[in-house]
């Protein structure tokens, strides 16, 4: 198979589906004439020209509520949020219309719409650039979420995505981008509803998405050299959520530690526990760890950064904890 | 997702008079029987509105009820220009925009009254009409929120290549929301290239909720507002149904043919309170009403119609029983109407099966 | 004590804060002239006049972003949310300013803000006008976020978020404006962070907020009268939360039920399961049990929307299960 | 909060020349010593962006990096009206507005690397200085988001009695977004009484980001947007120091008596690319930025002061060794600096024990 790149991945998904189906337009910040602050689309007002490929003023909620409208009109744009922090801007139209149009419409409208840009941190952005916003999203019926991790995953659920009836809110791995790995040359897409066992073990589930899965796999090495199997859970779709997958391996291993990047709250992590405690209450022999952010605004000084996000350690520590080798 | 009930079942909306305006003999303006249609439609709205206001105080309407009396010319006028393919966007005063394209008088009523056999289920109410078969996309219950999708619309029917317009109507208060200058900066940017013929009609009834256009700005000439983004524009009087018809035909045929955006400032009144919950309305005197009543577009039409004699005083009393039988069938239509199936309450949130 | 109703006791809070400090002022829609949509406000711009009680344009992230900039510059703004699905055009303020200001201006700058309003549904708003937000605000570090239900409780928590010096999110419940309670008639303050036994029990915990509160008290009567003991928590504050008080209640009854008019997924509820499988992991003889708003947008159709939210029925349905007495 | 540091252990700024602009003896138009405080000021902004370049290409300044230079009379002349109690407010390209209110170079430098003794103890980084003892009040990162901060503001400095404004920059590209037009239009709004003395300093550098104004707005005379407020504005030279000063002194004066908003596009360039990141700038020619380059703000300023005689050769030498002495330092002072305590990285989540 082709090893390419998450960030080519992305970008032959969208190149794919335009060449496919004239509706599928995209529309962003300097996704055009700039190519693309990520470079993900980068090539492709070339290839498309600017009807279809549409450099957008600053202003998020606009362009995000126009793209509405053209979905529910029959096209099938796709939005670049040049970082999803910028959507903060854009909530308004994503809660109230895309999310709600097709069921206060009594099912006459539909919005098959694709929202996409990188997600999290890691960078030094700081406060206002850094955030992981799954929970944020996939708390609203209305809206599918995704977080794709690998370069596979990625490209097939981008083409789920623009072939999805429904509004996707598709959260990419920043600083994933330049990663590598294996993609078929062929067609495929990737189901959303599914997540994916990264690795399997016996001991231990470590559930993640995102950029964190592949902090979980270097975890299970190093707890493999411990002689502790890690099974790691790959979520991929927050909304809708793969509980048999989570429960199953929970079944087999009878302890969790979720993994996030988000803030604890109210989160992804939060549900993790809240579900196996519910699907897998005669399973589990200990609580379900999370690991999460730290509870204060991104900062930007490197040092400061790195002990905001989950580590190997702290993960490792939790491991230990289910595992009543520590406290 | 459309079209999934034909015309014929859903029967004829309101009153006889086709949609289209036909001109008079004499070449300009339109000729009586397309004005004595419009005044129909009028009347039957404007009944349709009382009736509404009476279900809502008898507790039989619930959440936020919108009434547009007073305002009728504007949307009669403006929608009069029609045609498949349009697409029709206003806020949460949107009876007036579905019956008059089209929905039945039942279909609203039901709506209002929550029941299964509601324009949209009764999933919506009265802010969130629909009737896509008819060109009637919403119905938006957040201010300035619709404005962008309307915009949205707009590039699509270009893209598609058709000569269709939108008909984007916004209140003077939603003038100042950020959505209003996002979504009119793009309909500007991308009308340049003939990629937006989205009319903006501005309904300016001097309030926003309790606040006057004088409170809400400090530049009140609204309709300026929008050489912000060249967007060319006009003032018309929203209670003349002639001036109304005669700025419509003209500018959305241009805007057929351009693919440009244009704005017009209707001005006008709402005769009634903000809300069917608006009781105190200490925000304007009992005289500035008394004053705008005087100019009630559905009386000065009726003035113009006995003066060209196109309607005797007994003509309008028969119209005036006719439309009160059709709202009064509307209603019954309603309290009789069954609740929504239950199993409504989870459907449309995802396409079938996805 | 006098008894007066939520919505008076709402009024009193903020009256007596700007008679006693000149830097409290009121912005928000038809406030003033109008008297408040729902007559919080009523008669205060005569009070106080129209410098300290603004009428704003509909503009909720402008209005919002500028009383940030004035509690930046030392003033006591409370904003008015006319109701709080409005907020969504002002998340980028109070996300992106409001609750990192402090942080990314390594404390230079405090945003001593309110903003407040109606959250919840219950009177046919329909899908636009239906939302419970204490889990989507209260994801964000730098936020505090409170949900009061009662009048006493409605009233000094006002106070002290008015008094607090940073910014918080008061979530009134709408549909208890008109509810009356006894308010003592001398000053005193409702601290954040504490959980309120609305009534002792020693079988299950319900845990609820808002006008769920009510509801969980009836439910309490009727289990009452089947021989069941239930403990009402009433959590009150959102953001801190009190995580003590409901590990106390659990570890007396060992069994709860957190009910919320919110979607379920990545919700407050989800956070209470957490947490009691975290903390009171050999205390729970059962899953804890979350019964929430149904997984769509809220319907217009009164039927419809009595089946979209926690009922009597399925709360007791719920308490019987993790009493083993029916799955 | 603010003041804990006094001015004297943080040192002096920028240059030598206070901040006050000093009339010449012929009455118009600074006096010679005044202008090459400020010559010296540019140097030292110029030399400084220079060397936050190198550390971000060194990769010892991570994250954003936006640098200020072919801009530098537009902050430099607006702000050299600043009084204490104004408040100064701007986006994410922030070095010059810190440096010209009076941060050392060093702190924002160390700011920039991440440092405990940078301004905001290396919590924000380069798009987030703060100096609130010296009226700076940051540093914002979202496009538009500070825009109605800075508004409410000037409403808090009228509410408190004082005559002091709010001056508040923005660029070409934020000005279609929603903030800037619900801002705009209540600093419009409240102006009218007199409490709002914002002045908006649209720095029209021609891009956002890759988007030339022509490509984000069919309504391409930006300061005429403010029409739409009623605030009354003007354009000024941006690259030309004495026309802002001129301009600047005239506005701020007039504003601190009547407390009304004004707006000024100040036509600028920026000489390099929109970002340290940004490599390719394939948005616009080598020759434009050449043909820009010609008109540097910096190289017009030293070319009055030759020509006056306010300088010689040799001292312009000398000024430019001193501003990269200073520049020096503050690279060597921020490498040597410590990484700030890690439980810097929960505080300033919540006021101390609330
Ligand atoms: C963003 C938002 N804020 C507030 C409201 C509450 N609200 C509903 S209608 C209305 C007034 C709108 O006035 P205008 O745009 O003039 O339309 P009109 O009601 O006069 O037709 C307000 C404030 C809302 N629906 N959306
Ligand atoms: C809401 C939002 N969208 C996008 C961005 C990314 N971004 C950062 S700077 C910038 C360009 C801003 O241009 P302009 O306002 O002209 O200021 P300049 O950079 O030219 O000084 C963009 C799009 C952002 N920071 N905020
Ligand atoms: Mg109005
Ligand atoms: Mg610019």
């Amino acid at each position: 198979m082709p090893v390419i790149t998450y960030r080519e991945a992305l970008k032959s998904a969208m190149a794919e589906e335009m060449e496919r189906d004239e509706r599928v337009v995209l529309l962003g910040e300097d996704i055009g004439v700039y190519g693309g602050t990520h470079l993900v689309t980068d090539g492709l007002i070339d290839r498309f020209g600017p009807r279809r490929v549409i450099d957008t003023p600053i202003a998020e909620g606009g362009f995000t509520g126009a793209a509405i409208g053209m979905a529910m009109a029959g096209m099938r744009p796709i939005v670049e949020m040049m970082t999803w922090n910028f959507s903060f801007q854009a909530v308004d139209q994503i809660i109230q219309n895309a999310a709600k149009v097709r069921y206060f419409s009594g099912g006459q409208a539909s919005v098959p719409l694709v929202i996409r840009g990188p997600n999290g941190g890691g960078v030094q952005l700081s406060a206002q650039h850094t955030h992981s916003l799954e929970g944020f999203y996939g708390h609203f019926p209305g809206l599918k979420v995704v977080s794709p991790a690998t370069p596979h995953d990625v490209k097939g659920m981008m083409i789920e995505a623009i072939r999805d009836p429904d509004p996707v809110i598709f959260l990419e791995a920043g600083a994933l981008y330049g990663t590598k790995g294996e993609v078929p040359a062929e067609e495929y897409t990737v189901p959303f509803g599914k997540a994916r066992i990264a690795r399997e073990g016996s001991d231990v589930t470590l559930v993640g998405y995102g950029r964190q899965v592949n902090l979980l796999l270097k975890v299970a090495e190093t707890l493999a050299s411990e002689g502790v199997s890690a099974e790691v859970v790959d979520l991929r779709s927050i909304r809708p959520f793969d509980v048999e997958t989570l429960v199953a391996s929970v079944t087999k291993t009878h302890r969790a530690v979720a993994v996030q990047e988000q803030w604890r709250w109210f989160s992804v992590a939060s549900e993790v526990a809240a579900l196996l405690q519910e699907f897998a209450f005669d399973e589990l022999d200990a609580p379900v760890e999370r690991v999460s952010g730290v509870e204060a605004p991104a900062p930007y000084s490197r040092s400061l950064e790195q002990a905001a996000f989950p580590s190997e350690q702290q993960i490792v520590k939790a491991v230990r904890r289910v595992l009543y080798r520590e406290n | 997702m459309a079209g999934t009930q034909s015309r014929g079942k859903r029967g004829a909306g309101v009153g006889e008079a086709g949609a289209k305006s036909r001109k008079g003999g004499n070449g300009h303006g339109p000729d009586d029987a397309t004005l004595v249609g419009f005044y129909q439609k009028m009347l039957v709205i404007r009944l349709f509105e009382d009736a509404a206001q009476r279900g809502f105080r008898t507790g039989k309407i619930g959440g936020y009820l919108h009434l547009y009396s007073g305002q009728e010319a504007v949307a009669t006028g403006f929608l009069s220009t029609y045609q498949p393919g349009d697409r029709v966007v206003t806020a949460y005063r949107d009876h007036a925009h579905a019956l008059l394209l089209g929905a039945t008088p039942r279909e609203v009523m039901a709506e209002l009254y929550g029941k299964g056999t509601g324009l949209v289920k009764g999933k919506g109410g009265s802010m969130h009409l629909f009737d896509v078969e008819n060109g009637f996309w919403g119905g938006y219950g957040i201010v300035g929120g619709h404005i962008p999708l309307g915009v949205g619309m707009a590039y699509a029917l270009r893209y598609e290549g058709t000569d269709n317009v939108v008909q984007l109507s916004l209140g003077d208060g939603a003038i100042h929301n950020g959505a209003f200058h996002e979504g009119a900066n793009l309909a500007g940017l991308w009308g340049r290239d003939g990629m937006n013929p989205t009319l903006f009609i501005l309904e300016n009834n001097k309030y926003g909720m309790g606040t006057s256009v004088e409170r809400a700005t400090a530049m009140t000439d609204l309709s300026a507002k929008f050489d912000s983004y060249a967007i060319p524009h006009e003032d018309v009087d929203g209670n003349d149904l002639l001036a109304v018809l005669e700025c419509a035909e003209r500018v959305v045929a241009s805007m057929r043919e351009t693919g440009k955006p244009y704005a017009v400032e209707a001005i006008t009144y709402r005769i009634v309170p903000h809300g069917a919950a608006d009781f105190l309305e200490r925000y304007r005197s009992k005289d500035e009403i008394a004053e705008w009543r005087k100019r009630d577009p559905i009386g000065i039409l009726e003035g113009r119609l006995l003066e060209r004699g196109a309607l005797s005083e007994a003509q309008i009393d028969e119209l005036r029983a006719a439309a009160k039988a059709t709202v009064d069938d509307a209603v019954a239509f309603a309290e009789s109407s069954p609740e929504p199936d239950l199993r409504e309450l989870t459907t449309d949130v995802y396409a079938e099966g996805a």
